[in-house]
This record gives structure tokens, C-alpha cells and sequence, in this order.
């Protein structure tokens, strides 16, 4: 048992809280609106190795683990990050995973490696040939979708269709597209790919759960930070009980989400060899990473939608105004909650890993 | 107890239908949201031009106010821009509940063509629930006032013909004793307004008021009468001109989608039990928020002051349009977050707009905790908690 | 359009309201438990004639509207009395509206409409034989019940099971008991008599939704003066911001609820000569009576539980103690509202009705 | 990050479990329910005889906070009586933090037998929240003190052979410097126990305090030093021993009652859509409540004081045990409502338990509203709102 971070993820935590609000934040996430990505900050976020970062040393990455992704996630996600660095990382983590098919092309090449070719994850399965609402499919330069039961990577394109008519206007202006993968190359096959595809969104649940624990966090600060400023009849608005209590269920929420997200990732990072761990909720003894996954990212879509809806909520109209960050945050906390799939049907599923099957 | 409308109302009720099946086209509601304002001059003249205004300003006209109800929930309902409307509509009812001859000639008769409208210059950047703590001052200058300040939330400005201004004309005496109401023309010199966007489509303003001169025959009311002003305009406002059921496009459209979009369970969306169960909650939630508003209609249609039971109808209306919305928003999932227009979007974007627009519900027109203390400290009788 | 009691209305409401304050209320509650039944204030309500006041005229009954009856029943629901009122009234009701059909048993007779022979109703269709859980099943001397396509009534027993081993112990003390179907008499047979059921059930609806508004307000009033008659801190509990804003959504709520259970009874009233009512929730039109008579029963079931939870909840550690008030109405509630199945499985219900069916 | 309990809190939870598999026969479960007093003196000196207590208590044994937590999380999880060992090992903890010789010797030493149990005696009819507030007075006389006045909710008073109470010793000092701690024998002259039933089966006392004497060297810590004495027990009580994973037998009970019972739609309970989704919400809330209690234990462990971490895991444990009941009431329906031993009854009547005893858990060792006070001023850094 050890809950405290590691010395190197305390190292890597300062360096990328200190990356992120220096070349991120809200003013530049609202400055890469609609289309939600930040180009400059992409070239600085280069220098720093984060986008191989997760790939294992043998494959030329920075062979981090998942539990220190989710550290960096944190900090992105505290800063509303315009970049595509979760989608990247995991679609790079899972082309590292796989054989090299067909010798003319690495699965993991160095414009991947460095960040200079975006590689995006179709999270959702792709439906006649088409992945839809690709989290980062308006940005990257290839997408990795499951289609059927064949693993496929379109592109490389030479301009990404962020650029173009390819971006879909949505919610959390997110960098999201359709994706036509005809002409995609596959690579692999059968209950290997499936199996991959499913370890990588895993992974994908893991670090957004991450994203949305420090979005919620900086949105419980941003509401806060107004209502001691803000007075109203005379008094700071945060000394209204009322107000307090709209916000006091919010810390145990977050950081009960943070150690789920966290728990994850160190079960994912036991289950690389194999290993599927505990899954045993009549005496809540659970250390699997998939159910853990599923749990994790319920549970941080849960408080990062209600941090944001009580912080907004008592940022008064201002809350609902363009120029004040919380709505900045509100509807990415919501984006990133809903972009896989309804939590309801989440749960479904994680029943489908805990209890007897449905008949 | 007889929940029918009756007759009249009903015979009302129809012609509001039949003029919004004629002219609340796709093109008024996308020129509504491709603008930001919830008004349309145009829309409201036709309105007007089909008798259906006049009659319905609160004690000017002789339809009662749950006449004026039907008309506001009828535009609701239906998706049509009314913001502008139904201030426009409250301000005609406060002229001429305490207006003089000459605001009736000027300002009244022009606001019932719907060609004219009004905004509300209440709220202050820092007094936006404490209205009673306002600094726009406004001084005496022989027959003219001389007015400073700035209003936030002056929704409509950018195309309104006046703003009724909460002004301290006082500030010696307790505070709500020394404010003063003026009903200013938008064309004085000294008034600037700067738009103020929303995370929604809707459009609101800041207003700044630099020396602004103004006859003393524009103001309302008595001098330093202004909180009493103020009190006839909510008692107006309060639940009575919509706002408490929009989950009931929120619904239709839903429903209309479900009805053809795929589920990742397999089958239609109209066949997940879960979306079949909140369908249901949503349509019980849409009766209960038009009982209670038409309870506030009744109690002023029978002499009442419905401010409390308006809290009521508030509170719970928002709410559960929050609920409803939140609901709906998980169950369409990604395509619940693409806009208006997008190829794949859930209920044609509806699901988005409702997710940017909702939150605002519990904040203007009253926040749910100066409802709440309203409610707690003179319906429930508890001691005053501030 | 009126939204007032009628002047007949208003001098029932007063009456009753003073029957049940005087002959029943949380002391006579508390002593009727656990079966769940006073017979001295039967005996005495004998004497108002509640009994069979909701009969028709034509039958020997009081011709009373569902409306009345809906008055009647949230007094009572307000002192949780423990008598079997609702089920009774309804029940005879129910018996009245059947063709007699052997002749040689009138369908209701001087003894239920009298009261001194108690009728029970089946909410929930009989399984293989026998009639589970039925709401006054342990103090009814005779019960109606749908068992397949077929209306029957068993009994009349000499003596009640209540009295012996049949009483089922509960959550809301309430005379609930199983009972057996296999000597029960035919009343009718096919859609004729499941419409018959099915109107009987929505009345109980309606009229369960009543009981449950009173209830509700009631216990509002009593979380009202006990906080602010309760001191901590040197002030009164209810002075507490906090504490205020957790009873402040319930009036609306309870209101509410009482407005749209008068509505379904003023519809129910309607549907007697086989008006149907509208039911267009696209333009949020609803009179139609069993779409009225679910959303009352929903609505009504959420305004209890909730007004009950608060108002044991600032009570603090009293409302816990079997000595105060609230925790009687907290059981009850939550025993009336749960009775007749999941609300969400009713709303599913309604759902079938309001929308296209489910494929 | 490791989330391991590691081989030594493993091999102690190991043989927990083992001591429950053997001890906690469906007959101590039905004791404890059926006299409402969930103190079993056999079985808790069976886990001393197995030698599970003495290393538990706080700081006394070798054993860490974490040990405590596993302790405690295993005999809640299943559903073993421990609400009086958990005052047990709290007050074998304060009296070796603070107590003297004669403390140890006289009390400490047999509570640890598990044959003899101690009661808290803080709270009063009028001082609830209020701790500071209590009115009991402790009078000095010579080397005795005369103790008069009445705790409240003094659960286990009526099998307790100790109760550690807090009186004002001073009344002309700020409320909480004149407090002091004392551990009175439950067999002094002038002590009545009176049983205050619960609408659940716990039953709690009321205790009256009449003239009795206690000799001074039962006095816990320094004359007027009980409010520093109360400050040791709560940083030991606080989210360790056991109250935050009530849901966990309740999920038990309820997914093995659902995988037999019928639903009303068809098919079985396990496989309604609802009700999957539901027992995986809880479970997932297990897992966060588990986390939010470890994180407590793990801040002890390394010799921090995890109050306000406490209150975190309290607050979000009991809203969401609150919320799974008020789930599986409403999807059992009229079955649901049915009690322990009854024909029919969902969960063999859990569920109807659950729902009696569940209101209580965000009133007792502070209350929701006492710990989100304490979060916001605390946590948050917000005013004082008081």
C-alpha cells in the first residue's frame, strides 16, 4: 500500500503542471475554438517527449507507465489542454503492442514517436466502414479504428481534416470527425485485434478519467476562487451556507474519483503480463483493470459534470457568459464524459464483467 | 375544481396555434439561433396585427392571465423567439399600471404593434440578486435627470426602443427607499451597448449609461417609488410568461429522434427502457411545472399575488428541464454533443443547445436559492437566514 | 378553468380533516402498529358514512366523485390514519359498477356499504391462485382480485387474518397478507372484466397519490416546527441556510403533486360516461385519465419520499428515535409508494401509453 | 502508486476472514437484530482469544492504521455485530493515548478481553452537533466529583461497564475550555439507563446522571482538558472503524435475491436492464468509498491526522448507501417492503432493514451537514458561514 506518488511522477507532475499552464489554459483553449486544437502548443508539447512517452524503451519510447500518463492526463485536463495528447498516446501505445505486419511499415514510426504525425483512436467500433465522431479524427494525420474484427490505420493524409470541412461543430468543440476508412491498411486480424483495440480503449478510459479529475479539480477552484471574490447583500458570496454546501460534496467526489483513475492505471500497469486481477463485489475486493477502467471513468464523468455544473451554477449569469472560464470547462467536462458511450450503458457493461450474464 | 380551460381560453388557445403553424417557419427559428435574439419584430407584428397582443397586457387588455399564460406557453412550446415578447408585454403592463398619458401615446400603443420592444435595465455587474443594492445614480437637473452607471443582462438592447432603468436617485435613505424607475429611450445620447455572448446561442448585453440626460416625463412612477415599480413588474413576470416548461420541445424533439435513430444496444432508442422511463418522467415533470404555473395564472386571474407560488413554479420547472437535459444528453451520447446542422447529430443539435442554454434557467429571472429563501423564509416561516 | 374546492368540497375537507385529527393522527398510528389497523376509529368513521360515500346513489352509496374521495384521502394520508379506507372505497366502487351477476349475492351490499363488512382490493394481478401482498389484506373480510381474466372476491371470512398469522410484516406497518384465491367467486370474466381491474387499480391511483400528498405535507409541517423550535449553536436549527434551502424545493414539489392528483381524479370523474381524455405530450395536453392517474401516483411517490427524508433528516438523531412523529411517515410513504410496483417500472407503463410502443 | 494491501495487512485480513468464516453464524446475526444491540461479548472475545484486537488498538499494538481499517472494513462488509467494539477499540485507544496507569490496568486490559465494553457519552438532548455546548456538570469534592446531567444516544449503555463522558467542569470559560473527560463504572450509585428504540432494530439509551461520585483518578486527561481528550477520539474514530461500506452487504444480498426472484416483467430480477446498471453503480461506489477510507487510514499510517478525509469518505459513503437503498426499495416494490422472516420478502428482508436503518447513517458521528461545514471552511478555505 502506498498512495503517495513517486519521486519521478512527482518530477513528471511538476514539469507538465508547469508545461501546461504556461503554454495552455483557458484563454488559449478558448482561442482554439471550435475547432479545438492548439497547433503552437502541440509543437512546444514536442520538445517536452510526451507524445511516445508511453511507448515502451524497446519501441523507442519514453517506456512510461500508464499510472504516469494519468499524472500528466491530471494536469492536461486541469488546463483544458487543446491537444490531442491522450488520443495519441494510447493509439501510440497500441501500435507498439502490435507485430509488425507486413515489413514496409513500422507500426510505430518516428513521426509518431515525436508527435509529428497525430495518431488518433476510433474509440467506438466503426459502423459500414465509417468511424464516427473520432475524438481526435478533425487533428490527426492517421486513426486507428477496430472494424469488425480487423484493426485498421487510415492515412497518413497529408492535411488533417481539421483544416477543412471534416470538423464536426459539437459541445465541447473537440477536434471530432467522421473517419471513411475504405482505403485504411489493416493490421491485424481476429480476436487479436479485438483484444488490442479493447486493452487501448481501456486505456482511453483510464486517462480520460484522469483528464476529467483534473478538469473537475480546477473547475472546484475557479468556483471557489468567484465566490470568495464575488459579494452580494454585503457579504462574499461563499459565505452563504447554501453555497458552501453546493460545493463542499465536491472535494471527496474528486479525489475519490483521482484514487479510482489512479487504481486503474496500476491495475493496468500489473495486467501487461497477463494478469487479470480481482473482481469479486460482494466483498469489494476489485483490482481487475477493465472493470477498474469502466469504474473509473463513471466515476470521474460523474463528478467533473457535477463540479462544473455546481461551479458555474454559483458563478451566477457570469457562469454562463463567454468570457468567464468555467463554461469553458462545463461543456468539455461534458464532452468527454459522453464521447464513448452514455454512462448508463457503461454500467450495463461493467455488469456484464461483475455480475452473472443477462439470460 | 375544473382543469379545462374553457371556452374562451381554449378559443384562444387555437388561434395562437393557428398563427404559430402560419408563421413560426424554419426560417424565423434558425434566424432566432443564428442571431443570438430571441426576438423577431416581424414575427411579433404578425402577432399583433392577429389580435392576439393587446388583449393579453396584463390589466389593459380584456383577456385574463390565463389568457396571458396560454399565449406565452403556446410560444414556448412551440420553439418560437418570445424573450423580447414577453418583456415587451410586461413592461406595456407595468406603463400601464403606473405609467402617465403621455408613456401610454409614446411607448404603449407602439409596444403592441410588436414592431417596438423594450429590455430591462435591473441587474448591475455587481448586484445581479441583491437589486436592492444598485449604483446607477440618477439626478435631478431642473426637468431633466442626469444618469450614470452601467446594467449588465440588458438582454435585447442592441435592438430595444427603450430599457425601464432601476436608477438611486437616494442614497441617504435604507436602500430600496431611495431608487427610482425611468423608462429611457435607446436613441439618448450617452448609452453605449456592448454585446455579451453566451455559451448558448443566446445573445445578451452590458449597457453603459455616461451622463445620460433624460426628461423627468420618462420617469415611472414616483420618485424614489422605484422598488414598488419593481414589484409590480414581478408580480407580472413570475412564472406567468413562460419559462417553465421548456422540457416540452426538449421532449418532442427527443422523442422524434428516438423514434428513427439506432441504439448501441441494438434496435431503436425508443426501445431502451431507460429512454422509455425518463420519456415519462420528462412528460409527468411537463404536467406538474403547467399545474403550478397555471395555479399562479389562477391566482392572478382571481385577484392574488402569485409571487410565492411563481417561486414554486420556477423552482421545480428548472429543475427537472436540468434533469431532463442531462438525461437526454448521456443517452444520445457522442451524437448528443455534434450542433445544429452537423451530418449525425442527435435531434438535429436540439440535445447540444438545450445542454448550453439549461444552465442559465436557475440563474436569470431569479436564482434557485433566492427562490429557495423566498419560499423558506415567507411561505415555510423559518427566521431570516442572512 | 377553477382551481378552488368546490363549497360541498370545502365542508368535507373540513370535516374529515377534523374526524381524522380527532380519531386517529402518529399516537393512534403508533399504536395500531405493527398490523397497521385501529378498529375503534373504524367503528367511529362507520358513523360518517366514508365508507360507502364513494357509491352511487342509485346503489345505496353517498355518490360521491373521485374528487371527494381525493379531499377525504389526504386528510387522512396528513394522520396517517390506519384504516383501510382507500381500498375499501374503492373496492365498493368497483363492486358496484359489476352487472349481479347469480343473483343471489348482491355485488356490493348493505354490510360494505356500510362498512362493517371490509373490502380489500388486489392491486396486482393473483398469481397461480392466490392474491400477494394485498394492501388491506390482513383486516379485509373479503378481497377483489383479478386472477387471469377473471374478477373475483374471496371471503367473507368470520375472522380477518390480521387477528392471526396472515398479517405480513412491513416497512409501513400496513395490514398487508397474502391471500388465497382457490374458494373465491367469479364477478366477471374477460375484457370486461380487466377493464373493470384496470379502472379500480388507477382510481387506487389516484386516490393512494391523495393519501401520500397529505402525508407529504404533514411531514413538511413537522421538519418545520421542529427546527424552529430546535437550537444548536445558540439559534434555531431552521435559521441555518443549509437547513432551509432542504426544505425549500418540497412545497412546490407537494403542491404539485396535489394539483396533478386532482386533476387525475377531475379526469377520473370525466371517463365515467367514456370520455377518454387527450393525451398529446408533443403539446403537453394530458386528460386522459389512467396517463393522469400514473403521473399522480409518480409524482406524488416522489414528493413523500423526498419530503419525509428531509424532514427526518432535520430532525437529526430524533427522527431516527421511535418516539418522534416523522419516522412513521417515512415508513409509510415509502410502504404506499413502492406498493404497487417500481415507479420506474410505472413509468414504464406510462411510457407504453404516451409513446409508440416499444418494438 | 501501489495499491496492494501488502503481505502483512493480506495476511491479517486473511485471518479475519477466517475468524468470521468460523464465528459469524447466522445466529449472532439474528441476535444482533433481534435485541437491537450490536455488541456480541462472545464473539468479540473470540477475536481476542484469536488474537485479532490487542495489536488493532490505536497506537497500543503493533499493528498499523491500516490493520485497524481492514479490521473493521472486514466485520462491516460481513455484516458482523461491531458498532460496540468499534467504541471498544476507540476508548482502549484514548485511554492509552491519555490515561494513566490505573486506566490501563483497570479498563484497558479487559477491554481487550472483548468481555467488557465502554459507551460515549458526549452528546446531550440539546447539544447534538453542538458538542461544546453540553450542559452535564462535573463538581469537585475533595478528591471526588459529583457529576449531574443526561447523555443522549449513549448506545451500548445498557451492556456497557464503562462510559467515557464529557461534562463542564468550568462554566465561566469560552464553551469548550471548560470541558472535562471522565470514565465513569456503569455500576456507581445514581446512574439510570432508559432504552430509546429506533424505527430500525438498533436500539440506543438515553442515561440520567444524578448526584453520582466518581473518584478523581477516573478522570481522562487534564481538568478542563476534554475538548483536546474529544480531538484524540474523533482522529481515531474518523472513517477507519467501519460506516463507510454499509452497501457492500447490501449489494450482496441484493444481486443473490435477484438472481432467483421473478421480475413483473418476465424473466429474472438479475437481468433487468435497471437493475445491472444499478448494483454496477454501487459497486463502483463501493470501490470510491473503500478508497476515500484507505486514503484515511493511509494518511494515520504515516502520521498525519486524515480528519477532514474522514469527513470526505463519510459524507460521499453514506449519500451513496442512502441512494442504492432508495434503488433496490423502489425495483424490489411491495416485496421490498417486506421484514426479516417473512413470507416473500425481497433479500430475506434486508432490504426493508437497509431502508429502516439507512436515514441514520448522515446523522450519527457527524452529521452530512456538520462535515460539509467542516469541508468548506476547512477544505475549501471558504468564510465561516455562521
Amino acid at each position: 500500500m502506498d498512495l503517495d506518488l513517486t519521486e519521478d511522477q512527482e518530477t513528471i507532475r511538476a514539469v507538465f503542471a508547469a508545461f501546461f499552464d504556461g503554454e495552455t489554459g483557458p484563454a488559449r483553449a478558448r482561442e482554439a475554438e471550435p475547432t479545438g486544437f492548439d497547433a503552437a502548443a502541440w509543437e512546444r508539447l514536442l520538445e517536452t517527449g510526451a507524445p511516445g512517452m508511453g511507448v515502451p524503451e524497446a519501441d523507442g519510447g519514453g517506456g512510461a507507465s500508464l499510472a504516469d500518463l494519468a499524472v500528466v492526463a491530471i494536469e492536461a485536463g486541469a488546463q483544458i489542454a487543446p491537444l490531442p495528447l491522450v488520443d495519441h498516446g494510447v493509439a501510440a501505445r497500441l501500435l507498439s503492442g502490435l507485430p509488425n505486419r507486413n515489413g514496409s511499415e513500422p507500426t510505430v514510426d518516428e513521426g509518431i514517436l515525436a508527435g509529428s504525425t497525430i495518431v488518433g483512436l476510433a474509440i467506438r467500433p466503426a459502423l459500414n466502414g465509417s468511424a464516427r465522431t473520432v475524438p481526435s479524427g478533425a487533428v490527426a494525420h492517421r486513426v486507428v479504428a477496430l472494424d469488425g474484427d480487423r484493426l485498421v490505420i487510415d492515412g497518413p493524409l497529408a492535411e488533417v481534416p481539421g483544416a477543412g470541412a471534416g470538423h464536426l461543430a459539437n459541445h465541447g468543440c473537440l477536434p471530432l470527425a467522421h473517419r471513411d476508412l475504405s482505403d485504411a491498411t489493416v493490421l491485424a486480424t481476429g480476436p487479436e485485434a479485438v483484444a488490442a483495440h479493447a486493452r487501448a480503449v481501456d486505456e482511453w478510459r483510464t486517462l480520460t478519467a484522469a483528464t476529467l479529475v483534473g478538469m473537475a479539480r480546477e473547475a472546484l477552484v475557479l468556483g471557489v476562487e468567484y465566490v470568495q471574490e464575488r459579494e452580494q447583500f454585503g457579504r462574499p458570496v461563499g459565505s452563504f451556507q447554501a453555497v458552501q454546501h453546493l460545493l463542499a460534496d465536491l472535494p471527496g467526489l474528486i479525489d475519490g474519483a483521482h484514487l479510482l483513475a489512479s487504481k486503474a492505471a496500476w491495475a493496468g500497469d500489473r495486467a501487461t503480463d497477463g494478469t487479470t486481477g480481482v473482481l469479486d463485489v460482494d466483498a469489494n475486493d476489485v483490482t481487475n483493470f477493465s472493470a477498474l477502467a469502466a469504474m473509473a471513468l463513471i466515476a470521474a464523468g460523474e463528478a467533473a459534470t457535477l463540479a462544473t455544473d455546481r461551479s458555474l451554477h454559483v458563478h451566477g449569469g457570469y457562469g454562463f457568459s463567454e468570457e468567464y472560464d468555467i463554461q469553458l470547462y462545463y461543456r468539455r467536462a461534458r464532452a468527454l464524459t459522453y464521447l464513448l458511450d452514455d454512462p448508463a450503458r457503461e454500467c450495463r457493461r461493467l455488469a456484464g464483467m461483475i455480475l452473472e450474464p443477462a439470460c | 375544481m375544473d382543469f379545462s380551460l374553457g371556452d374562451r381560453a381554449e378559443a384562444f388557445r387555437n388561434e395562437v396555434r393557428t398563427f404559430l403553424g402560419g408563421h413560426l417557419t424554419a426560417d424565423v427559428v434558425e434566424r432566432m439561433h443564428a442571431t443570438g435574439t430571441f426576438n423577431d419584430k416581424d414575427f411579433n407584428a404578425g402577432l399583433a396585427e392577429a389580435g392576439l397582443l393587446a388583449g393579453a397586457v396584463p390589466g389593459y387588455g380584456d383577456r385574463d392571465p390565463i389568457e396571458l399564460y396560454v399565449l406565452f406557453n403556446e410560444l414556448e412550446k412551440a420553439g418560437a423567439p418570445y424573450d423580447g415578447l414577453a418583456v415587451t408585454m410586461l413592461v406595456a403592463g407595468v406603463i400601464h399600471a403606473v405609467g402617465t398619458d403621455f408613456h401610454r401615446a409614446e411607448v404603449l400603443e407602439r409596444l403592441l404593434t410588436g414592431r417596438y420592444n423594450c429590455c430591462l435595465g435591473y441587474s448591475e455587474p455587481d448586484h445581479g440578486s441583491d437589486l436592492a443594492g444598485i449604483a446607477t445614480r440618477a439626478v435631478r437637473d431642473g426637468d431633466e435627470w442626469v444618469i450614470d452607471g452601467q446594467k449588465m443582462w440588458t438582454t435585447m438592447a442592441h435592438e430595444a426602443d427603450w430599457v425601464i432603468l432601476l436608477t438611486r436617485t437616494n442614497p441617504d435613505v435604507p436602500k430600496h427607499k431611495g431608487l427610482t424607475m425611468f423608462l429611457v429611450p435607446m436613441d439618448h445620447p450617452g448609452i453605449e451597448v456592448r454585446p455579451v455572448p453566451t455559451m448558448a446561442t443566446e445573445r445578451t448585453n452590458a449597457t453603459f449609461y455616461d451622463g445620460v440626460r433624460v426628461g423627468d416625463r420618462w420617469r415611472l412612477g414616483e420618485v424614489d417609488g422605484g422598488w414598488s415599480v419593481m414589484g409590480v413588474a414581478l408580480a407580472f413576470e413570475r412564472g406567468v410568461m413562460g419559462g417553465t416548461n421548456p422540457a416540452v420541445p426538449l421532449l418532442r424533439h427527443v422523442r422524434q429522434w428516438a423514434a428513427e435513430a439506432m441504439s448501441p444496444d441494438g434496435g431503436r432508442m425508443l426501445d431502451d427502457p431507460l429512454l422509455r422511463e425518463r420519456l415519462a418522467r420528462t412528460a409527468m415533470a411537463n404536467q406538474v411545472s403547467q399545474l403550478l404555473t397555471l395555479r399562479a395564472a389562477w391566482i392572478a386571474a382571481t385577484g392574488g399575488l402569485p409571487g410565492l407560488e411563481g417561486s414554486m413554479a420556477k423552482l421545480y420547472a428548472t429543475e427537472r428541464y436540468q434533469q431532463a437535459v442531462g438525461w437526454f444528453q448521456q443517452m444520445a451520447a457522442a451524437e448528443g454533443l455534434l450542433s445544429f446542422g452537423v451530418d449525425g447529430s442527435a435531434a438535429g443539435g436540439w440535445i447540444d443547445y438545450d445542454g448550453r442554454h439549461s444552465p442559465v434557467t436557475t440563474i436569470y429571472g431569479g436564482t434557485t436559492e433566492i427562490n429557495r429563501n423566498n419560499v423558506a423564509e415567507r411561505h415555510l416561516g423559518l427566521p431570516r437566514s442572512r
